[in-house]
């Protein structure tokens, strides 16, 4: 099948800016993301297990979005100065779309 | 004395301290004795609905006067200050930044409402009532603290830069904080509580009242848990003052709220309550606001110090001793 | 006409209205107010578990009898009619995608069980009682309405397109309709109840009994910030003649019912609830199959309505408006 | 022989197995009957908690005494010697590798708390009494088997393979065998029980005790359905054989349980619910320790023995049968 | 250490359609795919919230199937005809792995 | 904006051995990592689906590792180790990262 070549964001970042990751999506212009759940982690600031807990914070979620190349610096440039203060990690990845206009 | 031990040791064999203790000592023992996060989010939930409703009731039942505006206006203050004697202290006894310093008071300002709960059964327990709009006062002691304890991590530094920092952090603060979710169901239970009245009481009694004190321990189990990790995995963030000040401070915001309640006029019970609001720390609404509103504060400090030495200190041998403070001043 | 209003306003100060509207305007005013999923599942199926086996019970005290298939025809009857007046309502009333229009005629002809349980507490607060075996029609009313709209959806297609379109989506479909698990444990619940009869009842009332109405106000709040999640992303599909369709059509179906429940002899409490189940749409079981069977058709138009305008309105004024219609019919 | 066909129709038609054979039947036609995860461990933990807890309330009435001593003892020797017969018998009827074998046999040496709660229940109905201690005899029988079945699985290697495919592996093994949640929590809430005694156990009645029947069904409809699930996926591993020995093994374990609770003279209730535990195969605790130390073992097979052949046979017609032989045993 | 390339197809696909894909995924053979539970998203249909929800209808699953280059086409074609007509999304990338065997 | 190469390790495990992943995973000094949880799936050894389950056995989770190249072989063949005997899948790809000191 003919693919496309786009990016992927893959954003792990802390429950309670979730918030604010997705409005800087919309108004960044993304045409869609999806947000995963995460059970447990490690890093520079220790472990965390959201086994029990009842409030938001101390939680990681991740936050995937397939992007156009084009948009990636834009999108990466906003989302990276909210995401940055705050615990987590943003990495980038080549993937391929069947249906290149949808994003 | 007499009265007191007996108070503290029917506190300790409660079922409820001792699931607690369950929780924390079977977890640093290395067992897993944590609820799935969501049972443990509506278990919270059912909490709030059922001491909201319940107060209430309670408050359609004996009117509405003055003297609740009175306690809102206590709880507020009482919310405002004690961040303040909590920064200072801290200063005192901790080497913290002042971003960490800050972060901590916000959440002795605060409350926890599971320790409310605690020190209800507790006045239960030991035959004292109190004034069922003290529900209301818990919720309006959410946020005070979290707005002076910005002030106080912003104070130090340069205008500039604090501008530059919160830099839209603070965009949608406020409504989060407000609106966080523990905060409205308290208050809305309530208000459907004071509407429903008795007779909406009996109608659900059989789920909120009846089986409340079962559901509590299952939640405490958890919290035990919960509380048991922090302390294994914060514990290296601890200095001997930190650990010193999760277990006096307490009774500091105890104290505060003793003078409160009897300058109001509480009943024994009401002020031994509030005391228990004064003493309890945040680990729900506070952590959340300040993820969004202070994130070089590190949780690792806060949450261990409220969760992990001062919650259990509370449930355990702050409820009987506020209490008696409560007795002796009142009596 | 006193009546009506009292039977009304004791409706919307129950605390299971009262949760609703705190879970709904909680979410509008922009409060996270849902359970998690887990748990809302849960009491979803703790309420199908509840209703089906207190319904066995009542049939197995009464007797089972010709009535009783009286009744299930009368709701197959219904959920295969109603869809088909929706649908044209809806052709005159909104421009829509004929799928869509066929999508929403599926809901309104299928019903909404939690609807179903706030019309029978109310019923009993009304001192009215009802069949044991609606129950049941409840459950048979759950599918015909899918096959009638899937009926529609593609009438106007020509043959080789729809053939095509549908190629292996139907796969399977029937069988996800009829054993979806609220249908299943709804069913399998009557019959265990008419199995275990009155001593089983007595076995597990302090479960699926006493602690009912309690659990429902949980599940309620739920489903108030559902709905209000429902209208604030679903609002902008909205058109005038769309919320005039929701609000209107389920008097519609609970007309159609009334006839229906006279014609076969039901009594007034069983006339009101089978109105009921011809006024409320379906947000479980049909969203689902339609997901499967008609993707094309838009969930944001869908859902809105059944959940967003239709529930909250038969919760709140349409059940009283229901049973006085009843009571005044059967007279 | 009338008394028991009445006991074992009493058991099949009551609504817990009733539950049971919904979830299982439902599975195999196809639906998806299961609660959500979260809520499954949730029911799981209340179960031990609340029989952990009146197992330590009738400790704490009765007393303590050289009984309980021989009890748990007797337990652990089960708890040991079922697995050698398993394993025997598995070489006999099933052509499986040692470690398979190894694997099932550590099932049928540890216990199903489930098939205990349904036992005791069934007790209740038989109008039978029981010791309140053999909870904390169940807790024991948990671990034993696991080692017996390790040394099962590894005696046929060559010491240097054994060791060397074990490197590592066993590491935090027993710790986290002892320190599973069940156990703690099961043995934890005995412990509560037993200190808090009935004035504790009045409290929390409402919670752990009415509710309890009703809340065993949900479970049950759960269990039977992800038996069923297990079924579907795993008959295909079954041979005539293995499942033979999935009916026939527990009425062994049961005949060493009932020498053991005769020669340490239990009462009848207390031996028929030693025979449950014999007989019943763990599914929980074995499982997870499995994988761990022994993960070359195939789930499929040990699970879809415990699960679906042994639990359900257990919980409709073997537990009317062990009572049975328990009466005429003490007779 | 040695590794060797696949492709790892991406699908975030509507919950009650899961079935029909996992029955797809069997039928072309694919050894193997693991199935994650998302939490929210957006896209061209609006956003959504599995939080509170009661039904299946309005829920985003992921479905990560790693597979030999030469099976990818056969799969993506596959699948493609199921997952295009719903919402959701399908993405190719590039991984490696240890044991070639497997997939 | 500039980016980094860098590493993801993906493994997808059982969950009673997570534990001992997570040990693995900190004794060969990566500096974070994150797990979420599956929830069905299907491989060699059948399907398995968490719905319903109340043990930690037939469960499987997700670890993502994001790790500078150099510690690649180290990790994986630490890690392989552990998992190999187990069911699961681990598979390498490439991302890129903004802030390459903190992998
Ligand atoms: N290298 C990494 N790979 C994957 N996840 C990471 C990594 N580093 C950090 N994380 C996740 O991000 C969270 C916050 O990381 P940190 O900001 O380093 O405390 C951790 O708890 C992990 O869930
Ligand atoms: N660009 C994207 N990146 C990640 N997820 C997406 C993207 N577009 C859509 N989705 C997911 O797929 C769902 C349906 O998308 P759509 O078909 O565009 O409505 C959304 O709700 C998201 O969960
Ligand atoms: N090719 C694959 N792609 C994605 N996940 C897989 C694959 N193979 C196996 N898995 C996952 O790993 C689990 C165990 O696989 P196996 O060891 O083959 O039984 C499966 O149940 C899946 O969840
Ligand atoms: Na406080
Ligand atoms: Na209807
Ligand atoms: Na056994």
């Amino acid at each position: 099948m003919h693919t496309f070549a786009k990016k992927q964001i893959q954003i792990i970042c802390e429950r309670p800016i979730l918030k604010r990751v997705q409005r800087h999506l919309t108004e960044a212009g993304v045409k869609g993301f999806t947000v995963f759940p995460a059970l447990s982690g490690s890093g520079s600031e220790g472990e965390w297990d959201r086994e029990g807990m009842v409030g938001d914070a101390g939680q990681m979620v991740m936050v995937l979005v397939v992007l156009d190349p084009e948009d990636l610096d834009r999108v990466l440039a906003d989302i990276f100065d909210v995401v940055s203060p705050q615990m987590g990690v943003i990495t980038i990845s080549n993937v391929e779309v069947v249906r290149p206009d949808r994003f | 004395m007499q009265d007191i031990l007996a108070l503290a040791s029917a506190n300790l064999l409660s079922p409820a301290v001792l699931f607690f203790a369950l929780g924390f000592m079977g977890t640093l023992a290395g067992a897993q004795l944590t609820l799935p996060e969501a049972v443990a989010k509506t278990l919270s939930i059912y909490l709030m609905l059922a001491i909201g409703f319940k107060g209430g009731v309670a408050v359609a039942e004996h009117g509405l006067g003055i003297d609740i505006v009175m306690a809102l206006l206590a709880g507020m203050v009482l919310s405002a200050l004690i961040p303040l004697v909590a920064f200072g202290l801290l200063t005192v006894m901790a080497r913290l930044e002042r971003v960490d310093r800050a972060a901590v008071a916000a959440h002795y300002g605060s409350i926890s409402i599971v320790t409310f709960v605690a020190g209800s059964e507790a006045l239960r327990v030991a035959g004292l009532g109190f004034e069922g709009y003290l529900v209301a006062v818990a919720a309006v002691m959410e946020t005070p603290a979290i707005l002076v304890a910005l002030y106080l991590a912003h104070k130090g530094r340069p205008a500039s830069e604090a501008a530059a920092k919160s830099g839209g952090r603070q965009e949608g603060l406020m409504t989060e904080v407000m609106l966080n979710s523990s905060v409205v169901v308290l208050v809305g239970s309530f208000v459907i509580g004071f509407l429903a009245g008795p007779k909406g009481l009996a109608d659900i009694a059989p789920f909120i009242v009846d089986p409340f004190k079962g559901v509590l321990c299952l939640f405490l189990l958890d919290m035990g848990a919960v509380a048991g990790r922090g302390i294994r995995s914060g514990w290296k963030h601890m200095s001997p003052g930190l650990v010193l000040f999760g277990l006096v401070m307490p009774y500091i915001g105890a104290v505060f709220a003793l003078a409160a309640g009897l300058a109001i006029g509480l009943s024994t019970g009401g002020v031994a309550l509030l005391m228990v609001l004064g003493a309890s720390a945040s680990y729900i609404a506070v952590p959340a606001a300040l993820r969004l509103a202070l994130p070089e504060a590190r949780p690792s400090i806060y949450l261990t110090l409220s969760l992990g030495i001062t919650f259990p200190m509370n449930l355990t041998i702050g409820i009987p001793a506020y209490i008696a403070l409560a007795q002796t001043a009142s009596g």
